[in-house]
């Protein structure tokens, strides 16, 4: 697969600023900035990234509790997601939701979901929308291994092959359920095999390779775009950082991190960019760009209010 | 005005809404050609169709949040139980997102949807398809609870529901659907959060909603042949519900009593009697608040023990005497 | 396979048994005897007679919505079960279940329930009890094909084969869930196909062949025994009668339902008996007895006192 | 006697009862190595193995339903949600299921299971890790429902819930994992059922549990600085809710004030209010029954909003004053 330069530009900084942001959320809250907790998605960048660059950007996203990358790569502006975090007004949902609940309808961005299950059959409650539209735009929706277990994921899926609905369900399997290995929670080895059981196709994918999610995905969007239904992608990746902040890791070794490391789907698309003739000074460029904005995003985030009782009240009810 | 049933007043409620508004459409099980558990949507999948109409698979949690997602994209979906207990497998998509959705999102999104089951014993269906368990969804904000008694009420409130952009629960009780009424022909709506004084009266207000407030009524019958005024006060809606109305009849007639089906340990007359007891009518009040709910057992399945366990129209006629000497 | 005399004079007295009740049931249901509603299993004893009959009397079993056939396979007296469904204190459960809920403890019947799903996860966990009590003793449950939709079907079958545990999952495909066909609900032509999905091996079998039915689970109830874990079985079958007392099967045609009838469960086994040197009075005789077994039964149901509200309420509680 | 705290206590608690009965195994997310969200089951996988401290997939609907089957073949699971708010996930397997089988089934069986959980806000998880549902499960027939504030009635209550023979629900407030207290070292149980006077006065009741009933003995410290002499009643159970020590407060004390972080609408104040309102207590009140439950909003994430929706040491101190003017 062959990127554009700008695409290519555009992707690395879109990875960049995902990595970036989580990096700084992760010392925030160590130093008690944030409270409450956060699930990050270091290493697991490549999915999203990949996964959104092969659908437009009036096609639908879901996300799910470990959802920073997706927004990042959904074009979520990281200056509102920073509010959102720390709970202040301009923040996506006026800090009413926090780190687990982050959307962005207008940018098609549907959002997170705090409940393990759930957003998979709304997902599809949102792709059976699009069908009545009959405006050719479909929907990717990302859950985690452990939420494949869940018996909405399987009610779900049978309706979206039943009734032909443009979705493309991608299982981020990033090897565990907080600290349960898939292993001990999956009866079959791979996760794409229960496609099988909806009559649809079931892929496994590289999740670090972010052409691989990207031709994997793309595929099944236009399957899905074309009315022939959903499809269920498997990507293969790993969490580098804990569950969540209070993780000790106990439930796997330093070395399995390292295999994982090793293998970063940044460093395999940067490398794909220096091949492709960029300079090393352009990517650090890029880098230094992106890391400057997370810092304005900080500092805005830090002075920005909160909104009152009375406005959040006023939330409840349409 | 035509004298219908209940039943029909749904049905009619739901058909007129489906041709105002192309957004709607109906998830449920067996709703098409069977026309729903209770035939309320016979004739409707010739009118309007599979899409609009669609027969699920027997996941009422899996559909309920379909439903969500379609609201939150821009479509009114009305959703129907088979029967309410069923409800207790789709709480995650009725409270943890239906509900919270809009408000957890800051506002960028509004779900309007309505979820309509039938309700209540008296069917001789046993535990698991004979409960009342509308209490539980006014403990959560972000949803609203409507359960009305009367055909006319069904009807302007099911209207109202569904032009809610909220997600409202609606309550049918499944032996109140033969209740017959008086029903305007033109198009109305009623509504949602205000309480109806049915009948008045200055001796003692009893407070009910949904096929119990028919027994109320009974029973105020019996009353009035013993001399004895009684006010009788239709909740329809139970959140938000209409304190002003339930204060202002405690005030008038100093003695309540609250009636309903459903359990009485934290049911819905739990809320109405603390309303009052923390209000302006506690001071008026000659009596203690009565209540008198369904037994704290689950609905047993033998017909004679069945009719034992919820209030009848003479043991609300008991409770009231009860409260008057 | 054949069968000692013994043992098809009893699977033909159960099958007759079970049939009889059912057009007992239903004629009582008509004339108001009964109130409420039911779920009849006309036309699928056999999937019940030969399911039980290939497991041993000490295993045991959990029914479904649709379970007068399993209980009166699993010897529970007829007598108790028409008791129940008139609310007498004679029944199993003394009145307070009715039809959806008769179980026969005793009989190592776990019984009916009425909501569609949790039974499935129920009987997974009484397999998992089994599978503490190290005893050598399996469960096989019985649900529908509308039922193998839900998502604790999904969550269940997981489960069961992570820890392979003694079960054996039946499903009775009958073809409709109350109104709706199966090819309207179920994403796949076979619902033993979604056993891979869990890794199990699953079977298709002919539901209306009691022999068919006796192979198929008595290798999968040695499966489970062995411990190597649960079989998902689809006995395809059909519900010669309305879902309930109020269906008027407009769903379906007359020659649907004629067809079906031809391969009657019954009949089948009838022929076998009829082969093996059973004369055709011997058949009769034993119809004869069920029977009349069936007139006491219902004489002495309609005869019995029900419980008092007080002892209903002492039931509550353990 | 030790002082330690609940979080410690709850962990005891089901040590000591896991080595006492080989029938007792738990089952939830996580609870191996990593010792469950909260750590309440630290070091639990090395002395008891897989067997009886198993891992399940995150499916609260199915492991809960399976529990009931494995309590219906003789067991004694307890289970863990790491959340109280994923309840809406097991509503059927605890409602429909174990909570109507022993009465469905005509008492052919017992359900003896715990479902413990922890609940409530304060810990910035936002609207849905931060609900107080209690009162959902109070209105179900065949339910116990326990909420403890000190370490003492944690791990007595937790003994006599593992103890029963029917499904308890036991929930845990994560904030309320630091309280600190004494502890005997011997083994003891505290009877479910039975609200325990935390102080006693003769100005005020204020009725509680929980971790507000914390906040409610720091109010009455304010108020005593004012000359107020504050009776302070815990619930600790909320079903069967001990409605003679309720009442006798109340009697004595003629002014109420019940507060609990729970949404105020159709919350467990309102069955305390109920049952003060229809009880020989309505002749003793001075003042009306006043309610101080949580607003009726989603829990926000933003830590300052969080903490403005539900009661605190300075509004509850406030509520009771103007009860008392
Ligand atoms: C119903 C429910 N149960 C449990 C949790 C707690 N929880 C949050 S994330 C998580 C693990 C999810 O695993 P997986 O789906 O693999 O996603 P990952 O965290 O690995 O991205 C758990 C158990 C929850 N949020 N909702
Ligand atoms: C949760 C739930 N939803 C709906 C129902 C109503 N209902 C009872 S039986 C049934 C059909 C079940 O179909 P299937 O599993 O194929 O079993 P069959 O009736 O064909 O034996 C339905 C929808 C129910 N009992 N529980
Ligand atoms: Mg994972
Ligand atoms: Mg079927």
């Amino acid at each position: 697969m062959k990127l554009s330069k700008e695409t290519a530009r555009d992707m690395l900084y879109k990875l960049y600023s995902a990595r970036i942001f989580e990096e700084r959320v992760n010392e925030m809250f160590m130093r008690g900035m944030i409270h409450g907790t956060t699930h990050l998605s270091v290493g697991q960048e490549g999915v999203a990234v990949g996964a959104i660059y092969a659908t437009n950007k009036d096609d639908l996203m879901m996300s799910s509790h470990r959802g920073h990358s997706h927004c990042i790569a959904k074009e979520a502006d990281v200056k509102k997601m920073m509010c959102e975090l720390l709970g202040r007004e301009p923040g996506f949902c006026k800090g009413m939701g926090g780190s687990m609940h982050i959307v962005d309808i207008e940018s098609n961005n549907y959002g997170a979901n705090g409940i393990i299950g759930p957003a998979i059959p709304i997902a599809t409650g949102v792709a059976l929308a699009l069908k009545k539209d009959k405006e050719n735009k479909i929907i990717i929706d990302f859950f985690g291994d452990g939420t494949s277990n869940t018996g909405v994921f399987h009610e779900a899926l049978n309706m979206a092959q039943l009734w032909k609905l443009p979705i493309v369900y991608i299982c981020e399997n990033n090897q565990y359920g907080m600290s349960t290995s898939v292993e001990k929670t999956v009866s079959v080895p791979n996760i794409a095999d229960r496609a099988v059981a909806y009559g649809m196709p079931g892929v496994v994918v590289d999740g670090n390779d972010v052409f691989a999610m990207m031709e994997a995905v793309g595929e099944a969007a236009e399957r899905a775009r074309r009315g022939d239904g959903p499809t269920l992608i498997e990507a293969k990746t790993y969490r580098w950082l804990g569950h969540s902040k209070s993780d000790k890791r106990a439930y796997r070794t330093r070395e399995e991190e390292a295999e994982w490391k090793a293998k970063c789907p940044i460093m395999r698309f940067e490398q794909y960019m220096l091949k492709d003739g960029f300079k090393d000074d352009e990517l650090k460029a890029i880098y230094k760009q992106a890391e400057d904005y997370m810092e304005e995003a900080v500092e805005y985030a830090m002075a920005a209010p909160i909104v009152s009782l009375d406005e959040a009240k006023s939330l409840v009810y349409a | 005005m035509a004298v219908i049933t209940f039943k029909q007043a749904i049905t009619d409620a739901l058909r007129e809404e489906m041709r105002r508004d192309e957004k709607i459409f109906m998830m449920g099980e067996d709703m098409g050609i069977y026309g729903g558990c209770f035939g309320i949507t016979n004739g409707f999948l010739e009118e309007f169709g599979e899409e609009r109409l669609m027969d699920t698979p027997i996941v009422e949690s899996g559909f309920t949040s379909m439903a969500v997602g379609a609201a939150m994209a821009g479509y009114r979906p009305i959703v129907e139980y088979m029967f309410s207990d069923f409800v207790t497998i789709a709480m995650d998509a009725l409270v943890n997102q239906a509900a919270k959705q809009r408000f957890m999102l800051g506002g960028q999104v509004k779900i309007p949807m309505v979820v309509r089951t039938p309700t209540g014993s008296g069917s001789g269906a046993a535990a698991q398809h004979s409960q009342s368990l509308e209490a539980w969804f006014c403990h959560v904000p972000g949803l609203k609870v409507i359960m009305p008694s009367t055909p006319y009420d069904a009807k302007g409130l099911l209207k109202a529901a569904i032009r809610d952009d909220n997600p409202v629960l609606f309550f049918e009780h499944k032996i109140g659907y033969s209740v017959k009424g008086e029903v305007p022909d033109d198009d109305y709506v009623i509504p949602i959060g205000k309480a109806d004084v049915k009948r008045a009266g200055k001796d003692i207000t009893i407070i009910s909603y949904s096929y119990t407030l028919q027994k109320a009524l009974k029973a105020a019958e019996m009353l009035e042949k013993d001399g004895i005024d009684a006010e009788v006060v239709d909740l329809r809606t139970l959140s938000p519900l209409d304190t002003q109305t339930i204060i202002e009849s405690a005030k008038k007639t100093g003695r309540v009593l609250i009636t309903h089906e459903g359990v009485q340990n934290y049911g819905v007359g739990a809320e109405v009697a603390g309303v009052i007891g923390d209000s302006e009518a506690f001071f008026y009040l000659d009596r203690p608040i009565k209540r008198f709910g369904g037994d704290f057992i689950p609905i047993p399945y033998s017909p004679e023990l069945e009719a034992q366990v919820v209030p009848q129209v003479e043991t609300i006629y008991e409770k009231a005497k009860e409260l008057l000497k």
